[in-house]
């Protein structure tokens, strides 16, 4: 008996993703989710511009690719056309809560059920490492090599947390992929957030806190160690709304 | 003179570094010099390569399409650029990472260097690079000792303040660098 | 028997229009002067069994209008010059992943906020491209309120067609005015199915919708088909009015609403003994090159007309290539030009043929 | 019997497995892949539990855990 | 003495040029392959006292870059193309407001998301205005590292001079390329005082920064005024460089990057024994209309090479307007024309000349 | 004795406002502190894209006009030229809430030293009365003929409530100028909103329940007992951080 | 037949609706018809006005700046606009806002209606734009009757669902015709 | 004695003193002002007490308040 085994719906193709990254945990676990809830032939996913841009070299679904930030517009285009589609976007920080912050807002305020998986990796990857809104205070990156600094480069976002004060949203959680617990805590949020919008017809979005091993300069378990250790002290995981 | 260079391999084997180090030197000679990486997306493990020019005479385009010079370290690379490479060139490939090297039916001059191997056993397995830097010294015959001398201090010094590694770093060019004049010799 | 004829602004003769023609997705943001667009649209949408969203803002609006074509429907959206700035990136993005789609700009005057009165100032931005890369919209100029529901019928089925964005390029003149207008029956054409959409997969290899060629081979490789579409429009979409007479001397270019006030201005001047012709570009891209350069070798002079600085006149300058004198007369920042001043202007041309 | 299959393609060494295996069972091998990577190997199958942990955290996800 | 030489990328010689120039304020957002201009910036504008901040959008950074234009400082943006599509209405604002600021594009192929390889594809866009209303930019077009440098020098004077963005149109070529660079210390020219600035009424009266005109005429005054300007930097600031040798049969155009090449290209078919020349436009806006005008009577033929499908060979052929053919050779999508592939297209034409 | 007076920063000419429209007392109330403050010759102001547009006019003081919703973008620029100086903006709820989100909650999260004066009057005024993302459910406007429906066009966004979960802001507070005492108790938050920005170099920001007689279709004193009894229902008055 | 008329006033004086209604009688004659207004920004109680244009034959130019036919509500319109008017132009001036009507030293017919004091006079105050359009009527004998019915039902039944207003406009309109008689038997 | 000072030109008949006014001191005038609007008149002077809420509501700022 397999215990565990690639998901159908992950096509062969090897990730680019850097070594240790750990976008290819949530790859995984979507597809799974995907296949579990057997919804392969009517999910529509929305890669963002990031590192992530090319989710549809290795999700077995259709999908779009939306320009940098607008990923929760093109999916509410997707949604009114298709409404008993299963549609999702996937997108980094800087993707939803820097370029993207007003279309992140205003989807969630019209409560569009749609599933946003929002990658928080604190970090620009795909540019090679600069500040992302949710950079630690005193995090170094390209862009702030000195260190964030909350007088200059202002705090980090709380996404969740703000995003909880709307009427629109069903469902907002923050999870981790930074321990093997937190990745199966991952899973069952994913779920839920899948859930809500093909039984409630709700938006929900999920926060995963996530590793950039290479622009944080850490080994791959270094990286997730600090997910568990640092990032949630700004960050700690939760439901946000429900 | 005027060497058009292709420097090729794995993203992490210092591909770039090499070209940047080459490119310094050559200024530092006098020479007219560019550089240019390949860039691009997060792709590691993919190839990586980057073109240099040292010329006498101005430089019109920094781009190499067809280079003098080819310098691989693993096979894609090898496989990507060796048709590309100019009648009386030379190809400097590293054969620890490149298993087939294919026989040339062209005026073509290949020196196959087991950079890797020699680096590991100089106990710096990232100066593969260097290996190669100083076969390529010798067979060009440039840029000037004094020149790599200085572009030692400015890459390990100025840059990442290591001035403990310029030793092993200069060990491995020469190690090259013979390894090169053995090669001639076997011609 | 006479079609039943309806007052209507240019604007409300759009949206039905569109909704006529089947576009059943409107995603738009408020601005002076086309917000009867969005206001017919909230209105009349829902009963045609459609939506309409007014999107956050013109990047919402535009990238909705990107998921919703990719997903296969007929969409539209509309704004006025600024709007249509902020529109650029995704409209470049549009054209990239080929998806078909409206787009309407009805002009203001500019640069910046500019004012809100009637302008053409826009030409370049939507014949040359204001988005980055190589691209070409389908851009079609109305100069009526019965042309601005045609026209719009005519750009959703070309639109599938070529698979790429069309847009009506009216000012704010077209917008508002009233005229009556008359609809008949939309009749679509025959087009292929939308197999490439992102529909789900059920039944079929999966779809992606991308603009995104990371390899350069590929990325040029795609550039030359998109060329190729845009050389195919070259060949078979060129539209465009004229009124010739034999012998003429001087020829009037203009479009939209000046092309209007032109018609006048050549009677005006006919009346007085001169031969003057008019030709009125429909398609500004592609532009009626071929024809302007046939007529630029038997007349003596070309006279562009436009609500901006020059712009279409560069498109008439490279058309013409030096056969003949190219002038320009223009007005900008709203102010429309009278035929008064066009037949003044004209007049001092023809003068000078005489001389 | 349990035992874990690992892809050498698509393994990067990120050493991830390496570290979070209950009964550390992994180590890396000493030979490159084709994308230059030297992928992780099994010490000794015999001790594995077939928990799945290291298929879990794989981002590469080159692991497939099997329970005889 | 021979000035001190750094190797150094365009990128890095452009942000190092700004900062001698006295730019103290720079306001961006990452993308490649433009992103050593902000790591630049981060690293180095505080030591110089300066302000860099990484904006949360383009629409962000460009419109911080308005209200510090606003307030009299020199202030610089960056991107590359589907960012600069996000700028447009800013543009659009800035030339409106009449502020003078830096703006470069280190372009990449297109459309949409396109790739990160270089490109010349923004060429209309730049040129043309891909914003709304009439308007121009300056646009430089740096061919080395050194000229990264100093047109960006360069650029911060114009742009005051003529309280005008200037844009520096570069490619991922250029900013990504190291070759040596050495600075000399900037001289600013003598500038009359910002007096327009916002910066607090005290001792004066008050200044409004702003491009809303409500009036018509007043509006087209204002375009007017912006026309004059624009007609006075087609006098004054033309800048290119030429390569004509007596009886030149094919002229060459190109600018940046493909022009580098084009002096190979150059070099190979003189060797070959043919007449050849090159004109490089080093800036785009103004073109070098009128010379190429006066050369084009002399030549056989003109080929412009570009990395694009064909975008200068417009502005070439308003200039030559049918006195020769014009050529056109073009790569796009990043792929960059090798001397090989010009020197067979030459080669073509060359020999057409012969027949 | 003058017991009320025209403010000096207040120039001569009429407001083009509609008749009973409460910009008029914001831009009195504006005045007025800048005023009482003595900071004419030392503030910039930022004009949004919407009624207020004009607000050059009005206003004896430096101002520019930003684009849509981009006036938080202009006054960081100046205000990173001009630290000494005071920056504000005044924006409308189109401006400030739509187009403009993201540069409300970034320049939010900066703490950028500024003072943001948020006229909420639940419509967009100037391009003749679409719905603002502060429409009440079930308002009617020329977008919403058939009343705000939280299905399809979503629920009023609380700004105020949102940026509170922000770290940068220093103060958040929201007031009306539906009757004569929430007039009082504006000017002395808008005034804290000032003193916070001069004296404390600290972000703040003012939402005022302000009226749009035109739009909502009602006699001006109707629509000020709206905001008293309708609007203040979804936007209680209140101070959100301090 | 071409008439080219301007109408003006104050914001809330309904020149835009009286403008509309002329052109939608017009259309209903057969005849071709347009309209166009000028839009501003929110700026109540500034003057606002339309164009219309009622021609057999095709209409090039929906902009009118040289008005055959002027309507006029307020002072500052009639300031503007007077001067553009042709000759043997008709100039049609509510006299109830226009304090000073300027004597005119051109071919121009002026007709003065105190169109605000009758309309209040008949309990109607918002009707002084159908006075002023029974003036019109009066003049140029056109549109029809028959149309001008068609255009009060669509105004008023089809649009505001406000049939009981239809008598009182339609006798406004009736005092305006009258006025215009009477005013030409003055001439 | 208290006084309040009507500008008529920057009045707009919104009639929010009139509503406002605690002592119903304000009506409409019946003469238009150059814009176009009724502009308030003060009914009954002597009787204003000097609350200035009139001026406080005012949005034209067309009102001065003077207590003598
Ligand atoms: C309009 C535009 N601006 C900027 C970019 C460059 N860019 C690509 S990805 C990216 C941000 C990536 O960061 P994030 O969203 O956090 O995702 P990650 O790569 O970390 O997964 C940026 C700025 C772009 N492609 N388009
Ligand atoms: C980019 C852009 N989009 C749209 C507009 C049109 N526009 C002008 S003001 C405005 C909104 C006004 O509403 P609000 O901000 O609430 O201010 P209010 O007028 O109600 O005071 C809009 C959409 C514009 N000028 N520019
Ligand atoms: S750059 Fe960072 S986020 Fe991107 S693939 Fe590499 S590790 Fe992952
Ligand atoms: S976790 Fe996966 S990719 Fe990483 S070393 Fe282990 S098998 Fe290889
Ligand atoms: S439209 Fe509304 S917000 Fe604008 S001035 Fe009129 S009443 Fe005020
Ligand atoms: S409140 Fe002001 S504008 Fe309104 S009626 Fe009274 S005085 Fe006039």
């Amino acid at each position: 008996m397999r215990v565990f085994e690639r998901p159908k719906v992950l096509k062969d193709k090897v990730f680019h993703y850097c070594p240790g990254c750990t976008h290819g945990i949530v790859h995984r676990l979507v597809a799974e989710i995907i296949e579990e809830m057997d919804i392969r032939e009517r999910t529509v996913g929305v890669c963002p511009v990031g590192c992530a841009v090319l989710a549809y070299d290795y999700l077995d679904i259709d999908m779009q690719e939306a320009s940098h930030g607008r990923a929760p517009a093109v999916a509410t285009g997707i949604k009114r056309v298709l409404p008993d589609k299963v549609v999702f976007t996937y997108q980094g920080d800087g993707d939803l809560a820097a370029i993207g912050m007003t279309e992140t807002v205003h989807t969630a305020a019209r409560g569009e059920p749609l599933t946003v998986i929002f990658i928080n990796n604190a970090i620009y990857g795909m540019t090679n490492g600069q500040m992302a809104p949710t950079t630690l205070l005193g995090q170094r990156t390209q862009t702030t090599p000195y260190g964030r600094n909350a007088a200059k480069e202002g705090y980090p976002i709380k996404v969740c947390e703000m995003l909880a004060t709307l009427d629109g949203p069903s469902y907002i959680a923050r999870v981790s992929v930074g321990s093997y617990k937190s990745i199966l805590n991952a899973r069952k949020v994913l779920r839920e957030a899948f859930r809500r919008q093909i039984e409630e017809n709700a938006y929900a979005l999920v926060e995963v806190l996530s590793t950039c091993p290479t622009n944080w300069g850490m080994k791959p378990r270094d990286a997730m160690d600090w997910i568990e250790n640092e990032m949630q002290e700004t960050f700690p995981v939760g439901i946000f709304k429900e | 003179m005027k060497d058009r260079l292709i420097i090729s391999g794995f993203g992490g084997q210092g591909v770039m570094l090499l070209g940047q180090f080459l490119a310094y030197a050559g200024m530092l000679d006098g020479k007219r010099v560019s550089w240019i990486p390949s860039y691009g997306p997060e792709m590691r493990g993919g190839t990586a390569y980057c073109s240099v020019v040292i010329s006498d005479t101005s430089i019109a385009s920094p781009v190499v399409s067809r280079p003098d010079t080819l310098i691989v370290m693993n096979s894609p690379s090898l496989d990507r650029f060796l048709p590309a490479v100019r009648r009386y060139g030379i190809v400097v490939a590293n054969s620890s990472m490149i298993g087939h090297i294919p026989k040339l039916d062209r005026d073509i001059h290949l020196v196959s260097v087991p950079a890797q191997s020699i680096a590991e056993e100089l106990g710096a397995p990232k100066a593969s690079n260097m290996v190669m830097l100083g076969c390529y010294l010798g067979i060009r015959g440039g840029p000037s000792e004094k020149a790599v001398e200085a572009a030692l201090q400015k890459a390990f010094v100025d840059a990442v303040k290591r001035p403990d590694l310029i030793p092993i770093n200069r060990a491995a060019i020469e190690r090259g660098r013979e390894l090169a004049q053995a090669g001639n010799e076997n011609d | 028997m006479k079609k039943k004829q309806v007052l209507m602004k240019g604007n409300e003769a759009m949206a039905e229009g569109a909704i006529m023609a089947g576009c059943r997705y409107f995603f738009g943001y408020p601005i002076t002067p086309q917000n009867e667009v969005p206001a017919h649209m909230a209105a009349y949408m829902p009963r045609a069994g459609g939506v309409f969203i007014q999107a956050e803002s013109e990047l919402a609006a535009i990238n909705m209008v990107y998921g919703a074509a990719g997903a296969g429907a007929r969409v539209m959206t509309s704004s006025s010059s600024p709007g249509i700035s902020l529109k650029q990136e995704g409209i470049s993005y549009l054209v990239g992943a080929e998806l078909p789609c409206v787009i309407a700009n009805i002009m203001r005057g500019g640069p910046g906020l500019g004012g809100i009165q009637p302008s053409q100032s826009d030409y370049f931005q939507a014949v040359k491209g204001g988005g980055h890369g190589d691209y070409r919209l389908i851009v079609l100029a109305p100069d009526s309120v019965q042309e601005m529901a045609d026209l719009t019928m005519l750009a959703f089925d070309l639109a599938d067609v070529y698979r790429n964005p069309v847009m009506i390029l009216g000012d704010g003149n077209l917008g508002q005015m009233m005229e009556p207008v008359s609809f008949c029956k939309f009749r679509k054409r025959k087009l292929p199915p939308k197999d490439w959409a992102t529909t789900g997969t059920a039944g079929r290899p999966r779809n992606i919708v991308k603009s995104l060629y990371l390899i350069p081979e590929q990325l040029e490789a795609h550039n030359r088909k998109l060329y190729r579409k845009f050389q195919t429009m070259k060949r078979r979409e060129v539209r465009f009015e004229e009124d010739i007479p034999e012998g003429c001397e001087l020829l009037l270019t203009a479009f939209g609403t000046t092309a209007r006030i032109c018609r006048d201005v050549v009677d005006k001047l006919r009346q007085r003994g001169h031969k003057v012709g008019l030709l009125r570009p429909i398609t500004l891209f592609p532009f009626p090159e071929e024809r302007i350069k046939e007529v630029s070798s038997r007349v003596k002079a070309v006279m562009t007309v436009e609500m901006n600085m020059g712009q279409m006149v560069d498109d008439v300058r490279l058309a013409v290539e030096g056969r003949c004198p190219v002038h320009f007369c223009g007005r900008t920042g709203g102010m429309v030009p009278s035929v008064e001043e066009i037949v003044h202007e004209a007049g001092k041309i023809l003068r000078g043929m005489k001389e | 019997m349990a035992e874990v299959i690992i892809d050498r393609e698509r393994c990067k060494g990120c050493l991830l497995c390496v570290s979070f295996c209950p009964k550390q069972l992994f180590t890396l091998s000493d030979k490159l892949n084709s994308s230059g990577y030297y992928p992780v190997k099994i010490k000794e199958m015999k001790e594995c539990s077939g928990c799945a942990v290291c298929a879990t955290v794989c981002p590469d996800v080159a692991i497939t855990a099997v329970d005889r």
